[in-house]
């Protein structure tokens, strides 16, 4: 079978992705740099029978979403800064009633309106602590399509097996850039469904009470298990609680299925690690310039080398400090004040060692940026 | 079957104060789907939060208990999903039409098949007894000590006016006719909504000088007159109850499977709109 | 529905809470308030069997039977 | 091959951004080309200027903006006033003779080429400029076949003005080959 | 004063595309100002986000350029703050109706004293062509690349059901009587709604077959009509112009002057309301 | 003057003091544990003219105080964990657009409606990051009535001060304890007025252009000088702008002013640090839990100490490190999974000797759950 | 003096929340002490159970929670079933007969007072009931005196009603002065 | 406000992008697109200074003078 090649923006990577992970439901109210994915799946979701609705806010389509995967449907939302603020109400909500969704937050600059179409990442933090109260979150990213695309698969498959909000955290360089896709053939990469409850009609189910795998198996809204979902603690039947115990034994399970599984979780691509002296680490598009800067170094000798993190929460700290223990440089490559750089840090053994390259003025950061800083490290000035 | 095969025995007595009216719309409601002779198995219940939404707790059907004001739109993404389920999302007058008033007009205009019961107690019950936006000129909440100066919405034109194709309004005091037009918003092909006056006697009741739950029953009684009644005609004042839309529209879910098949016919051309 | 005739108002004193409501608007005035604020059937032969008791009840704690 | 880095400039009604994306389509999708492309959003991408970097290569691409052209596109004098100094030594400066007037000297092969008054002449519909300028580009650069931009044009074009696009994307070839760097 | 001296010359020509109907309304707001002889100072012009909303940019006033859907309530916040001023508020129609739905529909309900332009080009224009509140049945967008399913809003029925004081509605081919219209608004004590169509002809037209902004407009012209006309009669689907309410309602701040003088009366006592 | 003692909730002091920081302006939402705040504004601001409105929801009433903080007045909202979630985008343009502001975010039991009445302090990281886009934020809190006095007027201060919203983030069981308030008198407080310009009319006002010690004196809206506000990237006159140049110097002045005044904004309260071998570090409520263990075992001869952070953000780094820095021990004491634990640790220099003394079910934190933890990091087991 | 930590404990609509507050606010309002005060809210606040923690000291209170109340007062069954436990050995357990039946012996003086049928029978309004037994409180605890305590009703109860509150303070004293341990 | 019966349109060809609004609607025809898309009073003879181009131009490019 001949290879199916497209020429693609990373959003249009997003929705081919979505639809080979069985997408059924989508909602999102449009805005820059991730109206594309809305307009696509406009036009795509309804030949497949899926359902595609533009909400009035991003509010409620981030509460529509919820309400269709608690029918048993794979469900996506979309969005960029203001909308992904203005999501975080609901994104709590599917934290707390372990639904699985993925919302795709496509970085634009910030804060407030900020440049509402050039590149940032400057919402990493706010991907993991966005919303109120204590919690765990899930947050992917990918700095070309061919990633894009397996990535987001993943942010589907992660979130039905940890039943658990997943938020693909895009910037506008990888969503609009065009450039190859190579179409998966089906069943090339791993799709991974609903998991359902075996528990027959008539016998109790629990939809809060994990198996010994720790996974919770659902029963679809409309079948034959009713049961109650609430945004309070609640217990293992669904119901509300204030039992300390039993808030305790939630807290703990919400947040240790996420923390206690960063190795399942943890995506990384490695560049020239083993002997690098100077390690970059970077992620999304900036890793594309840190990448340049490497491979550009290597040809010239220069002991460089990169590692792509593709899974930003839970933060990879293991990963992280093992590849950077042997470099005598890290170089933090990103988009914003230093948001993984802070990560980075915490998670090392000698946190002098790790600098920051970044760019803030909103223009794509430049391998010249990154050797300016470089040079600057290596204490050979401007 | 009995009221009691409706609910989850094991949380009753409930949670709503002495003489609350949402505990009559409760049973209502039950009696509705039970004169309806829906499955319990194909009704899903949606709510937001406010002491009306505690009301998902103690339902036997699927239950949503989901966040303030948002409860219409968890219920179209269930109800796009699977239409073929009956959803019925019981609001508070806060939390239908305060913070979620967008999301009422908006399910409203598309017209879809979902019933929203308005619990409507011109008050914040949960919160303590601030004023909401069916708080009367001049009532007193904890919010208003001076007497509310805010004009409150008429949820009946405002259903009509963002185009809701079923809009009815009844009180607790009147429970035979509140679950006859429950069954019909809850038979409407499209979006109904319902006001029903509910008594609050803990906080509406207590601010505003009425001395029991039976005193906001009997306001019910003599303050509220059927739709076009002489009685309105001399006392403009008084509150109309009954029906005020019925109409058969284009419903949501219908439309969108058009949409489907409309897009089933054409070809995918390399991703291009 | 069965008809409701011969039915009389129980009363699930767990359940009532003693609003009142059920004894004010009773129109055979066939209920009271007890010691325990408690509704009861207090005049089982003046009830009529309407019904209303039951459906105002906002407990839930009324059934004809 | 070498790496190719291609920036069009122009203004928002010219299908600029079209035509770099017709290129880099045709490179990757016809000739087994790695291609990336991206353009300038913002307010300026309405009405005013607009740019679109296009980077074609036998290896992968990983930084995907544009910083110093190796072609240089400029369809409107303002363009042209804003861009033209990024040009690599070395470069291929390319303009139409109606918008833009080449007034100065840049160390790359400034082409100016007459093809917004060909397009009007031969073909006169104004809406293929941008595949008549195509033309003229691949023609100076052979960069990207004929037959890969036709493949293009063939997927995305209604078939009715199929044959338009392709008298104007040979018009441009046909006006880039004539060109004679001494009518400069 | 000339239209000249109340815009900022140095942002000229201006951002939106050749024959946006935006730039009308502006044009026509400038005049409305002017004819009213309202100091420049005493202006505020709030707006959220949008190429509608870019308006703020361009004026000579006091200028808020918020986030998108809530600028009603800043303009609440600067009206409470400071009654004196005029304050208004250009909004797009997915600004105004979409996002922005409840702050307008409570804005009304309130009846504050502040205008609310809807510069109604039937689409999102900033975004690119999607669907908005008031796009028609059918009408295509990229969103609905089979033709919209939502029903629209009628923007003067909904800000009615809400209880908006002033409403009318408007066209920029009918540029003469859209600064009547909007003086009137202007001068109004209360909440005034001026739903304005307003053609974009770069998303809205190139999507459903207009050739041109004058193709537009001349649309408007045909397809409306005065309030209460015969021509209404005979062609029930006529949009309807004019005035639709126009009514002196007790306005917020007014209502609010009132609790101040009652709380000045009153002895604070402990803290105890 | 006899003194002037009020026995009053932790929401009380909050409101006595926005008043006696001269607050003239409140909108809000209603919802526990935060509701006593409106209530008792709305009876108390139209007594001196203010203004209290009750807003359709939290979104409009964090626009509604920005826009009257723009007319030259001084605002506040209150809220908790969901309303303070449904404000973050608005907070974010008032970080833009440096309006004064303060909102109080009493925090409850999350993530999402969680435990509606139960104390937490689950919400600090969120009040960081809340918002998209990098930015930087002043946070403060307290835990008595008297701190919470003086730090809410300080919120007015800093507020004022650096032109930047300030989020005062109290928790439940401060909010409702009641407890002694001594009413400072008239003067005894520094209160920050807002620093008008002295621009006269008819010369050029420029909003957005620092003075040479950094503040950017305001123009009331409806005043003389008529300028832009927004929400977007813009010049020193308010103008949108994606000039890299003034893109970067706007962005560095957002941060800048905030991070670089660190000392100038931390409030610590220290007890027993000189000589403390084991040193805990907390804040809110949990501080006063903290203070009771610290006292009881300094009368016993162990050598326990406090720092009680009244800043959270921007993090005093510097200060957390040196108190720190001659303990054998760190105890963080919060109530939630360790969040301000992860700022100490970054901001040390032995990390491992840092630990977390926590409680996450909903009730509140107790000295015997300090005690057990003390224990084990002793080496004394359970 | 020695710090007291005290519970009270009943339903919802008896008033132990604002007779605790009273007595409270009387501790540092009119006698120089310090004292902190907090109630459960939450569901169990609506109707059923209700709680509130003081507790009174000279010197700063810190922690503000009764874990192990000196002083224990259950309205209710319920609430004596639930927190009679708690008490500290030695403390004060107070009940009132009408609503509660002490079942079992604890290590602490326990005190049943018929201060309900005391209230109806001598004043006829329940609504003084909670003032009754912060009287009986007083007198047994002679905690705070029943000067401060009726300052602060002097500020928060309409004049009309003061001397009602003050009888059935009155009342509560004598109830619990009168009190013969035997009688348990 | 001044009459504008002796006055005629004004086009600032800098603010004029070329809609054909005024031109279209121009009661009397006075008005043309020239070749550079710009509106131009080709015929002032004809205008009879109703003002209406101005008030519709989008762009502010017309003024009566
Ligand atoms: C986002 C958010 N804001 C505020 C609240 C607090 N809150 C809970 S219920 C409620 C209003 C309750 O009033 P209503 O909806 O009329 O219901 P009722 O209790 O009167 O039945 C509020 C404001 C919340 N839970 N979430
Ligand atoms: C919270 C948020 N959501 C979405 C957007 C993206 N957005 C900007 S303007 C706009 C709609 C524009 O449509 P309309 O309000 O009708 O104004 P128009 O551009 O048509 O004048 C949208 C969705 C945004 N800026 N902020
Ligand atoms: S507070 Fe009001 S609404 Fe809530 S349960 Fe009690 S009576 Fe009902
Ligand atoms: S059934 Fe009717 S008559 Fe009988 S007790 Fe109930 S209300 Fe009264
Ligand atoms: S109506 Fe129900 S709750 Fe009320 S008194 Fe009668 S039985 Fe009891
Ligand atoms: S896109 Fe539409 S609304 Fe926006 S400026 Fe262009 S024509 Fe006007
Ligand atoms: S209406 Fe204005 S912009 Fe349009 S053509 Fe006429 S002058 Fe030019
Ligand atoms: S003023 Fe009137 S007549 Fe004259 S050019 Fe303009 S539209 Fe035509
Ligand atoms: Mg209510
Ligand atoms: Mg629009």
């Amino acid at each position: 079978m001949k290879k199916d090649i497209r020429f693609v923006q990373g959003n249009e990577a997003v929705v081919e992705a979505a639809m080979y992970a069985d997408l059924d439901f989508f909602a999102g109210y449009p805005i820059t740099p991730s109206t594309e994915i809305a307009e696509l799946l406009a036009y795509r979701l309804p030949k497949k029978g899926g359902k595609f609705i533009q909400m009035e806010d991003e509010l409620s389509s981030m509460c529509t979403i919820i309400g269709a995967s608690l029918t048993g449907k794979k469900v996506m939302t979309a969005t960029s800064g203001p909308g992904f603020s203005l999501k975080q109400e609901a994104i709590g909500f599917a934290v707390m009633t372990e639904t699985p969704c993925v919302i795709v937050n496509v970085q634009r600059g910030g804060p407030s309106t900020g440049l509402p179409t050039s590149g940032s990442q400057g919402d990493v933090m706010q991907a993991r602590w966005g919303t109120h109260g204590e919690h765990a979150i899930i947050a992917l990213t990918a700095s070309n399509n061919q990633d894009v695309f397996a990535i987001t698969v993943d942010a589907f498959n992660l979130s039905e097996t940890f039943r658990t909000p997943v938020i693909l955290l895009l910037d506008e360089v990888v969503a609009h850039t065009r450039e190859r896709l190579i179409m998966p053939k089906p069943g090339e990469l791993n799709v991974v469904k609903r998991l359902r409850t075996s528990v027959p009609k008539g016998t109790d189910y629990h939809p809060y009470l994990p198996r010994e795998d720790g996974r919770l198996p659902m029963s679809d809204f409309g079948g034959v298990h009713r049961y109650n979902v609430t945004g309070l603690a609640h217990d293992m039947w669904g119901f509300p609680s204030n039992n300390p115990k039993i808030v305790y034994g939630l807290m703990r399970h919400l947040v240790d299925k996420i923390q206690g599984h960063t190795k399942e979780v943890t995506r990384i691509k490695e560049f020239f690690i083993d002997d690098a002296e100077y390690l970059l680490i970077s992620y999304g598009s900036s890793a594309r310039t840190a990448l340049h800067v490497v491979e550009n170094r290597r040809a010239r000798g220069e002991r460089l080398g990169l590692l792509e993190l593709q899974t930003l929460w839970p933060f990879p700290v293991d990963v992280v400090q093992e590849r950077c223990a042997s470099a005598n440089c890290v170089m933090v490559v990103e988009m914003n004040m230093g948001q993984i750089f802070y990560e980075v840090k915490k998670a090392v053994a000698d946190p002098q060692k790790v600098f920051l390259a970044n760019q803030i003025d909103g223009s794509f950061i430049t391998p010249t940026d990154i050797l300016n800083i470089l040079r600057i490290i290596q204490g050979k000035g401007a | 079957m009995a009221v009691k095969d409706y609910i989850r025995e094991r949380f009753f007595p409930h949670i709503w104060c002495p003489g609350c009216g949402h505990g009559t719309i409760m049973g209502s409601m039950i009696r509705a789907i039970e004169n309806l002779g829906i499955k319990k198995s194909d009704i899903v219940v949606i709510s937001g939060i406010g002491c009306s939404s505690r009301i998902c707790g103690y339902l036997d059907f699927h239950t949503l208990h989901t966040i303030h004001g948002r409860a219409l739109a968890f219920a179209t993404g269930v109800k796009l999903s699977r239409p073929e389920l009956t959803v019925i999302v019981p609001m508070g007058d806060g939390d239908a039409f305060a913070i979620g008033g967008n999301h009422l007009i908006h399910s409203a205009r598309r017209n879809i098949d979902v019933t929203a019961i308005i619990m409507n107690n011109n008050i914040y019950g949960m919160t303590g007894g601030q004023y909401s936006p069916s708080t009367r000129y001049g009532d007193l909440a904890t919010t208003a000590p001076y007497g509310n100066i805010d004009q409150p919405f008429d949820f009946v034109k405002l259903a009509l006016g963002a185009g809701a194709s079923f809009v009815a309004r009844t009180t607790t005091y009147h429970a035979t006719s509140m679950i006859k037009i429950l069954e019909k918003a809850i038979t409407h092909k499209g979006f109904s909504v319902v006001d029903v006056l509910s008594q609050c006697p803990t906080y509406f009741g207590r601010k505003n000088k009425f001395a029991s739950p039976v005193d906001m029953l009997k306001y019910y009684k003599s303050q509220t007159t059927p739709i076009g009644s002489e009685a309105k005609e001399k006392n403009p004042d008084l509150i109309e109850r009954g029906i005020f839309a019925q109409e058969e529209r284009p419903e949501y879910c219908v439309e969108y499977d058009k949409i489907i098949e409309k897009a089933s016919q054409r070809k995918v051309t390399n991703g291009k709109v | 529905m069965t008809s409701k005739e011969n039915k009389k108002p129980v009363i699930n004193i767990e359940w009532c809470k003693g609003c009142g409501i059920c004894v004010e608007f009773c129109p055979e005035d066939a209920l009271v308030l007890n010691e325990m604020e408690k509704s009861k059937l207090v005049y089982p032969e003046k009830c009529n069997g309407c019904g209303m008791c039951e459906l105002r009840c906002p407990d839930l704690a009324i059934e004809l039977r | 091959m070498e790496r190719c880095r291609i920036l069009f400039s122009g203004s928002g009604g010219q299908g600029v951004i079209t035509a770099s994306i017709i290129l880099a389509e045709a490179a990757v999708l016809h000739e087994g080309l790695n291609a990336v492309q991206s353009q300038s959003y913002g307010p300026e991408a309405r009405g005013g200027a607009s740019r679109s970097d296009v980077i074609i290569a036998d290896s992968d691409i990983r930084f995907p903006k544009v910083i110093q052209p190796n072609v240089l596109v400029c369809l409107t004098q303002e363009a042209y006033n804003k861009f033209t100094d990024l040009i690599r030594p070395g470069g291929l400066l390319l303009t139409d003779s109606h918008y833009v007037k080449q007034e100065k000297k840049v160390d790359a092969k400034q082409v100016e080429l007459d093809m917004y008054k060909e397009v009007m002449d031969k073909i006169g519909k104004p809406i293929v400029f941008n595949i008549c300028m195509l033309g003229a580009l691949i023609e100076l650069t052979q960069l990207i076949k004929q037959e890969s931009i036709m493949k293009v044009l063939g997927s995305r074009v209604p078939a009715a003005f199929l044959d338009l696009n392709k008298q104007a994307l040979e018009l441009g070839q046909k006006i880039a080959e004539n060109f004679d760097p001494k009518n400069i």
